[in-house]
């Protein structure tokens, strides 16, 4: 079509910047400002899309985010491709690509229209009851096909090149919508001191009042869109008062906590967005809410209310008077109410054919006056029964309707049209307030949903709450947000409207029709395509609640979440059963209230700040010496040095080796320091830890192990007695955290009594771990006034120490079974002290050696790790450390626990040693281990928990857990691979120096 | 059994504009007594009144709902259906329950849409790598079908995720389990309400428990917002209101009732077709047959009956799906819900008796309960029939508390090293 | 997201905290005493009560400091807050 | 001499915004309750410490910052050696409390400008409409997940501390989101 039907000028559109745009392959033109929808129009352009069952032709109904059916992939398939964006909302740009969804080849001819000959075979639900026989082709037929025919759009197969943003907004008062009620409402909080914001999510602000230029609607004796321009003027220069446009209220929650997508870059070309922000969500905190979110028509339901060109009457006017955009050349508008006369009065000022179709009996108001003057037909009376045109409507029978409105009588009158416009009256956009947890009331005389509770500091101003008509509108906004906000103010308090229509309106949800309703497609959902028939079958088959219905027709379960639909599959229900609209309730409205994309929700949080990456002082030297790093909570460790071409393993069996033969070195700064100060330290100690402390001796170091309440080992590690009142406790890795707030939790809530501070120091230390047969003499190098002699400093004891005048703690103690040293330094000198030791050992090969490294050589020792050895059911009796459980004591975090029937049983799952038959053969740590392979059901007996090759050893050792293991010492046992069984004999789980001599080496 | 549901069927109603299909289930009012009386109409208590009629011939038994039947989480999961759990009881319990979703379809007439497109279960870390191996040879010595997969076939059995050794967490491999899937989660509940009614069972909704009478330890009956109903056994399966119903008992559970929360994106076509999910970085997807991303966010750890959660625990799924699919990043949220999940100290159900004779709890389900629907009815019906449990739900007896003898999904809880 | 008034620091976002569970659930003085149902009941029977719930909330990222809330867990509003060792201001 | 080692965050400027690391800074976690903590601290630091809450206490080169009701943060450029010990001796040594250095705990990033309170509002969701206006304030909060404290001495000049671990993060963080104000 190259017709062009912009026929009015507008003051909205930048026409002296004309924008080309695709659209399906073909080049068309529109203006800045302009929608894709209203672009589209203005080329003649009506089909867009196909409906997601029946594949119908679908056209433009609407001009905002309740559109069903004008969704349209954006972005061809490019990175920047976005499927189902409304045609409505998106602005064009320069080189805006666009296509039609859910067809094949093409929109104009669909395949997928078979489905619209078969539709009566699948009414509503009809898979539940088909594709059950033969039951193998449901997998290997019926299913996949199912799954085929999935989806709308297509998701993006490339990462989105775009930015997104968060940031959080404190504010006195927040109001949602810009059009008349929003901006009264934002000025008069402005006014009364109230730091404000007001977000409305067009590109201008203004609502559906800034193009009403009918000479009967006057504010002040001035055209009502000639005031409004007036206020928001003046509303722009107050110094309280945030005006974010195309930003969208997108969920509102408890607390008044509201997110609204700030939207900066989709209306603006692709060349003009690179490294840019594309949105930005504002997380917001208001103190007060004002919405004003408005109203939007109702379509009418009738037999073929779906075809392209069938459109909302509001949007035609809209079209129209802002876009200066003709949605056909011969008009013909079906009504219920006054509201499609002001379009009628506008397409006819602009000499556009229109004739009108009234169910109503009469209307008295001056509007329909006016449309009778200005010599438009109106057939009063009547109702449409049917429709006509495939790609676009081309004609329209009506009939007469019934005294009753419950039929319709006479013979059929075809009217030739190439656009409907339907009215079926207002329905509050009440999705916000009810998602803030706020109850609604029904008003019978027009069938709405209203505001009524609000459990939140909130009002509804405006349409929304029900005000439908200028004169309503304006005053109630005026005095409610006044007394909302406890203003004085007497601004507005004059104010003079004039509104000359009439406020009733004759609903009927389902219009008659001559046919039988089987014979009929009267469309409710426009997207998912189910009609009044579908709400019928529902309820015939027993589905009577409001959500039965809808999930089994999926009426409202489409993009537009039933913004259209659901008011009317409400009524045909209430209709049907018989009962009150208002006692059925509603569905409840989901946030988003229009869909956001992940990426704005996430915003910054992706890539390197998808999550926290902590790093130890040394970093930088494991990163020039090729560490290779595991990740351990959100620490980065040192997992291995690999030597040029060296594979994992020759690296871990090399450091192995070096650390037990001469010496080696460990970054352990990760490891949690809790600094403990005060009186009762010690029986602090006491009660957390398994065993006791009391009698430890100053300056020296001891293991403990602590447990939850439920008796399972928690956490693990040495603590250090400084000083009479004074500890240092060191916690694994991963428990630093959690083992800092639960102690503080025990001291502030179960024992408050104690005098212990606790204070964390993991950040203030670095830690050095030297270990080895020549650990001593490299410390002996850096530390020369330190007597290291095992009389001087034995084993589990700390000597303070200085290096070149700088404070260091120096702890003997030992996770590898070596003679070793933990030197902790301030961490700013961490980097310095490491490369002291290297120096210093450097004649002595000492290795610097990582994670696995140290995970090898303490399971040749049997020490345990938390958490790869235990799992949340070990007692410490289960890993055989019953020496660290102290009797005596009292009592102790877990200890009742360990005395529960479950807890004592003598043949739980506990720790041992694992050899292989076959020495080179390692075990894979988590395999399974049984004793009779054959028994049915097979039965576990536990699982291998660490298992490495040992060089020092030179043969493949395993710890387990096996059930009743301390009692199978010695016996052969079986693990069941995948491909083979490997024999095993359940050892000792000390491997290595059990004697410990060479702590003292 | 009331008319079958088949093509033939839907062709010949096609002729009468389907004006003639029966009820899927009749709206009855209480009978003053009952055999037994289920109290939730979520798929568990639906199933669970379902094998009462069918295995164990209680035909005499109602179905009390205080909403809509499916209503709850039922209506609210995100349909993930697997076995490969780690402990034996657990595997034999879920197992049991993926060998009845097999069938499910044909045994109550009724398409639940069960579709075994597989579930994988992602490593991040070292200790992930250990307990999955230590799941998958579990799986495989239980006879359940879990196999270890490295990061490249991970990769191409779901080709979209990233699995560059350069993200924050690299994918280490993962396990897959081919028969597990998901399903259609309205058709269970419908469709076991659906077989249930035809053999008599009363499925009365909008019927709301107001107290549990008993005679010294034993029920008596169950007062209602539709009047007293007088029976000997009452099973309780109202998932988040257990407690609720406990305290009206007056017995004490060891639940916490936390938000779960889930989301759906807008419909695409397909694009992932398979079921990941991940611990380690928090994010469970699919993709429905409407073509809905489905994703499941984590549970808040405060007590709540709102059916709400926090946006910053959607926040956090959502970037963790971005970090593991960045082509979602322009991919837009549709609806996001919260339901109410009942949580035990060991993430394992209760399906057990209790002190009191003739009441029976079914609960505890945590996060997955969706996946049992159909072995926890049929194990749940077996208990109330019989007064004493099945071999396959012993082991979640509600004295395990007591004696300790848990059984610890929650898998390596212990911190890490 | 609540805002929770941290009885030290004031209005804070629910983020900045971590909740603790159901509050004043003593941990039993002697232990060794109890029978195992007794100590099963300290351990994990729960009131999980739909309504006014009485629990304890940590200050995680503020003070650190553990109070007490009174919050109806049917729609979330906090009635209370106080601090630890202090009666409940309601019943 | 062992050299020392902070985190290599170069001085930045952005639009109304400088970001600058400020170490060395010594940092001392002071903890108690009783009167004579008061009275011992107030002394040895001729400081009273701030006992409202997210208040500071400033006297030449020393700040004390409120923490909790029992715990606060003394920090300064050069903080004498001697005050330090007198701390440990008189408090921690006679059990009326616990004085921990911390200095390498915590880093230093001062925020300078009108727009810091735009870049700290993106991570952080707590208020600063008053806090934006008030000196010798401070408050410990999340930004960007990692847990921080802010003092704000001087308008529009904030002291930012973060765990050391944790800064070479969150110093990424701010300069990304101080790039698009």
């Amino acid at each position: 079509m190259s017709e062009n039907f912009r026929s009015s000028e507008t003051k909205f559109l930048d026409k002296t910047n004309r924008i080309s745009f695709i659209y399906n392959g073909k080049k068309y033109y529109g203006y800045k400002g302009d929608t894709l929808a209203s672009a589209l129009l203005s080329n003649g352009v009506h089909l867009i899309g196909r409906s997601f069952k029946y594949h119908r032709p679908r056209g433009i109904m609407t001009c905002g985010s309740e559109e069903p059916n004008a969704i349209v992939q954006i972005g061809g398939n490019g990175s920047f491709t976005e499927p189902n964006v409304r045609a409505t909302e998106q602005e064009i740009y320069e080189g805006l690509e666009a296509s039609s969804q859910n067809c094949w080849p093409s929109v104009e001819f669909d395949v997928g229209g078979i489905n619209n000959f078969i539709s009566p075979v699948i009414p509503a639900g009809f898979y539940y009851k088909t594709f059950m026989w033969p039951r193998k082709l449901w997998y290997s037929l019926y299913e996949p096909a199912i799954r085929m025919s999935a989806g709308l759009g297509k998701s993006p197969t490339q990462p989105d090149p775009e930015l997104y943003d968060h940031n959080h907004l404190h504010c006195d008062v927040l109001v949602v919508g810009g059009g008349i009620s929003g901006i009264i409402a934002a000025s008069i909080s402005a006014d009364n001191g109230n730091n404000t914001v007001l977000i409305d999510d067009k590109n201008s602000l203004g609502g559906s009042t800034i193009f009403q230029d009918d000479e009967n609607f006057k504010i002040d004796d001035e055209i009502s869109s000639v005031w409004l321009n007036n206020q928001i003027k003046n509303i722009k220069n107050k110094k309280n008062l945030i005006i974010k446009q195309r930003t969208s209220l997108a969920a509102y929650h408890s607390y008044n906590y509201l997110l609204a997508r700030e939207n900066l870059a989709d209306h603006k070309s692709l060349n003009e967005r690179a490294n840019k922000l594309r949105q930005r969500l504002w997380k917001i905190r208001a103190k007060k809410v004002i919405l004003a979110t408005g109203a939007i028509e109702r379509p009418l339901i009738f037999n073929n209310n779906d075809r392209p060109g069938v459109m909302l009457a509001s949007s035609v006017k809209k079209y129209i008077d802002y876009f200066g955009v003709k949605c056909g050349n011969k008009n013909v508008i079906f009504t219920n109410n006054d509201s499609a006369y002001e379009t009628a009065i506008s397409l006819n000022k602009k000499g556009i054919n229109v004739t009108i179709v009234d169910i109503r009996g009469k209307s008295s108001s001056v509007l329909v006056k006016n449309a009778k003057d200005a010599g438009i037909k109106i057939y009063w009376n009547h109702t449409v029964v049917d429709t006509k045109g495939y790609r676009r409507i081309k004609s329209i029978q009506i009939m007469e309707m019934s005294e009753d409105g419950t039929n319709v009588i006479g013979s059929k009158i075809n009217l030739v049209c190439d656009n409907l416009s339907i009215s079926g009256g207002w329905t509050p956009m009440v999705h916000l307030f009810t998602q803030s947890g706020g109850k609604l009331k029904f008003r019978d005389s027009d069938q709405v949903f209203l505001p009524n509770t609000a459990t939140s500091d909130q009002i509804n101003v405006g349409s929304c709450n029900g005000d439908f008509e200028l004169d309503d509108i304006i005053k109630n906004t005026i005095s409610d947000c006044k007394s909302f906000l406890s203003s004085s103010s007497t601004d507005f308090d004059l104010i003079k409207v004039s509104c000359p229509k009439q406020k009733e309106n004759k609903n009927v949800w389902l219009l008659p029709n001559d046919k039988p309703l089987g014979k009929t497609k009267p469309f409710l959902d426009f997207q998912n395509d189910s009609t009044a028939k579908d709400i019928k079958l529902a309820m015939r088959e027993g589905f009577r609640s409001i959500e039965h219905v809808k999930r089994y027709t999926t009426t409202g379960m489409g993009t537009d979440q039933g913004k259209l639909a659901n008011m009317h599959a409400l009524g045909i229900i209430s209709e049907t059963a018989g009962v009150k609209m208002g006692s059925l309730g509603t569905t409840t409205f989901r946030p988003p209230y229009t869909p956001l994309s992940f990426g704005t929700i996430v915003g910054r949080n992706v890539g390197t700040f998808f999550d926290i990456i902590r790093k130890t002082p040394m970093h930088t030297w494991h990163e020039n010496h090729k560490a290779e790093f595991e990740n351990v909570g959100q620490w980065k460790r040192a997992w291995y040095y690999p030597k040029t071409n060296e594979s994992m393993n020759q690296a871990v069996q090399r450091e192995s080796k070096a650390a037990r033969e001469s010496a080696g070195i460990l970054d352990a700064s990760t490891l949690g320091k809790i600094d403990i100060k005060g009186t009762d330290a010690s029986e602090f100690l006491n009660r957390v830890y398994t065993n006791a402390w009391s009698k430890l001796g100053i300056g020296k170091c001891r293991y403990g192990l602590m447990l939850n309440e439920d008796g399972m080992v928690y956490d693990d590690g040495v603590t250090t007695r400084l000083s009479e009142n004074h500890y240092l406790m060191t916690t694994t890795t991963g428990g630093a955290a959690n083992v800092l707030s639960k102690l503080e939790d025990y001291l502030q809530t179960e024992w408050p009594e104690l005098d212990v501070w606790l204070t964390s120091v993991t950040d203030h230390y670095a830690t050095a771990s030297v270990c080895g047969p020549n650990s001593k003499n490299i410390l002996k190098k850096i530390f020369p006034n330190i007597e290291f002699n095992d009389e001087n400093f034995p084993h589990m004891s700390f000597k303070n120490a200085e290096l070149d005048g700088i404070y260091c703690r120096i702890m003997r103690i030992s996770f590898t079974g070596e003679h070793s040293y933990e030197i902790n330094i301030e961490s700013k000198y961490g980097k310095s002290l490491w490369e002291k030791c290297m120096d210093a050992g450097k004649e002595f090969n000492i290795t610097p050696y990582g994670t696995e490294t140290m995970h090898l050589l303490r399971a040749e020792k049997g020490f345990i790790i938390v958490g790869q050895d235990t799992d949340g059911t070990m007692t410490p009796i289960d890993l055989q450390m019953d020496w660290i459980v102290s009797k005596k004591k009292y009592d102790f975090i877990g200890k009742r626990s360990l005395y529960r029937s479950d807890t004592m049983r003598e043949d739980r799952k506990q720790l041992v040693g694992l050899l292989t038959d076959n020495p080179s053969e390692v075990l894979e740590e988590g395999a399974q281990i049984v004793q009779d392979e054959k028994k049915q059901p097979i039965e576990m007996l536990g699982h291998v928990t660490s298992s490495y090759f040992s060089p020092n050893l030179n043969k493949s050792i395993a710890l387990a857990v096996v059930k009743n293991g301390k009692k199978l010492k010695g016996q052969k046992l079986l693990v069941p691979m995948k491909d083979k069984t490997i024999k095993v004999t359940v050892s000792d789980f000390i491997f290595f120096d059990n004697k410990n001599e060479r702590l003292n080496a | 059994m009331k008319n079958n549901y088949s093509i033939f069927s839907l062709i010949k109603n096609s002729l009468t504009y389907h004006e003639n299909w029966q009820q899927a289930w009749r709206d009855p009012e209480p009978k003053k007594e009952y055999d037994a009386v289920i109290i939730g109409g979520g798929g568990h208590g639906l199933a669970t009144a379902f094998y009462l009629a069918k295995k164990h011939n209680m035909k005499n038994i109602a179905v009390v709902e205080k909403g809509w039947i499916g209503g709850g989480n039922t209506g609210r999961n995100t349909t993930i259906i697997r076995s490969n759990y780690l402990w034996d009881a657990s595997a034999g319990l879920y197992d049991h329950a993926l060998k009845l979703w097999e069938n499910l379809s044909q045994e109550i007439n009724y398409n639940v849409m069960f579709s075994q497109r597989g579930v994988m279960n992602l490593a991040h870390n070292l200790q992930d790598v250990r307990d999955l191996k230590r799941r998958t040879h579990a799986n495989r010595l239980n006879g359940i079908d879990a196999v270890w997969l490295s990061t490249e076939e991970v990769k191409n059995f779901c080709p979209i995720i990233n699995t560059s050794p350069d993200i924050r967490y690299p994918v280490l491999g993962g396990t897959l389990q081919r028969r597990a899937g998901t399903a259609r989660h309205d058709a269970v509940a419908w469709g076991y309400a659906r077989g249930a009614d035809s053999m008599g069972v009363d499925i009365i909704q909008n019927c709301e428990v107001k107290a549990i009478k008993r005679s010294g330890d034993a029920v008596e009956g169950l007062e209602t917002t539709k009047g007293f109903i007088k029976t000997k056994k009452i099973g309780v399966v109202a998932a988040g209101h257990s407690s609720v119903i406990a305290n009206m008992a007056g017995i004490r559970l060891p639940l916490e009732s936390k938000p779960l929360q889930a989301l759906v994106s807008e419909p695409v076509k397909p694009i992932i077709n398979t079921v990941v999910m991940s611990n380690a970085v928090h994010a469970y997807v699919s993709q429905s047959d409407k073509g809905e991303l489905v994703i499941g966010a984590g549970t808040d750890a405060y007590v709540s009956y709102t059916q709400r959660g926090s946006h910053d625990v959607v926040e956090g799924t959502l970037k963790a799906i971005l970090e593991l699919y960045p082509i979602f990043s322009r991919m837009k949220m549709l609806r996001q819900w919260g339901g109410i999940v009942d949580i035990c100290p060991d993430a394992s159900p209760i399906v057990s008796k209790t002190s009191i004779k003739g009441l029976y709890f079914n609960c505890g389900w945590g996060t997955g309960g969706f996946k049992a629907t159909p072995g926890s009815g049929d194990l749940f019906a077996h208990t109330i029939a019989n007064d004493e449990p099945h071999v396959l739900n012993a082991a979640f007896n509600i004295n395990r508390f007591v004696s300790g003898d848990l059984v610890d999904e929650h898998g390596a809880a212990a911190v890490a090293h | 997201m609540f805002i929770i008034t941290c009885p030290f620091c004031g209005e804070r976002d629910q983020s900045e905290f971590a909740a603790g569970g159901e509050a004043h659930i003593v941990r039993p003085k002697q232990p060794t005493e109890l029978s195992d149902d007794e100590w099963a009941d300290f351990l994990f029977m729960r009131k999980n009560i739909k309504g006014v719930q009485f629990e304890r909330w940590n200050h995680a990222h503020g003070c650190r400091k553990w109070f007490n809330v009174i919050r109806d867990t049917s729609n979330d509003k906090i009635h209370a807050v106080y601090k630890m060792g202090e009666k409940p201001p309601i019943k | 001499m062992l050299d020392i080692n902070f985190p290599k965050f170069e001085k930045k400027d952005f639009q109304d915004l400088t970001l600058n690391l400020v170490e060395p800074i010594n940092k001392i976690n002071l903890r108690g309750k009783n009167r004579d903590f008061f009275a011992k601290a107030g002394k040895i630091l001729s400081i009273m410490l701030p006992i409202d809450p997210n208040t500071s206490a400033t006297i030449k080169n020393i700040s004390a910052v409120w923490l909790s009701p029992d715990e606060w943060m003394v920090y300064g450029k050069d903080i004498d050696k001697n005050i330090s010990l007198s701390l440990d001796n008189e408090i921690s040594k006679l059990n009326l409390g616990s004085v921990t250095d911390v200095s390498d705990q915590w880093i230093l990033i001062n925020m300078k400008g009108k727009n810091v309170f735009d870049v700290l509002s993106k991570g952080s969701p707590f208020n600063f409409n008053k806090f934006k206006s008030t000196k010798n304030i401070v408050v410990q909060t999340l930004l960007n997940h990692v847990d921080v404290i802010l003092h704000q001495n001087d308008l529009n000049n904030v002291n930012l501390f973060v765990r050391k671990s944790f800064s070479e993060h969150l110093w990424l963080w701010i300069n990304d989101s101080s790039s698009f104000l």
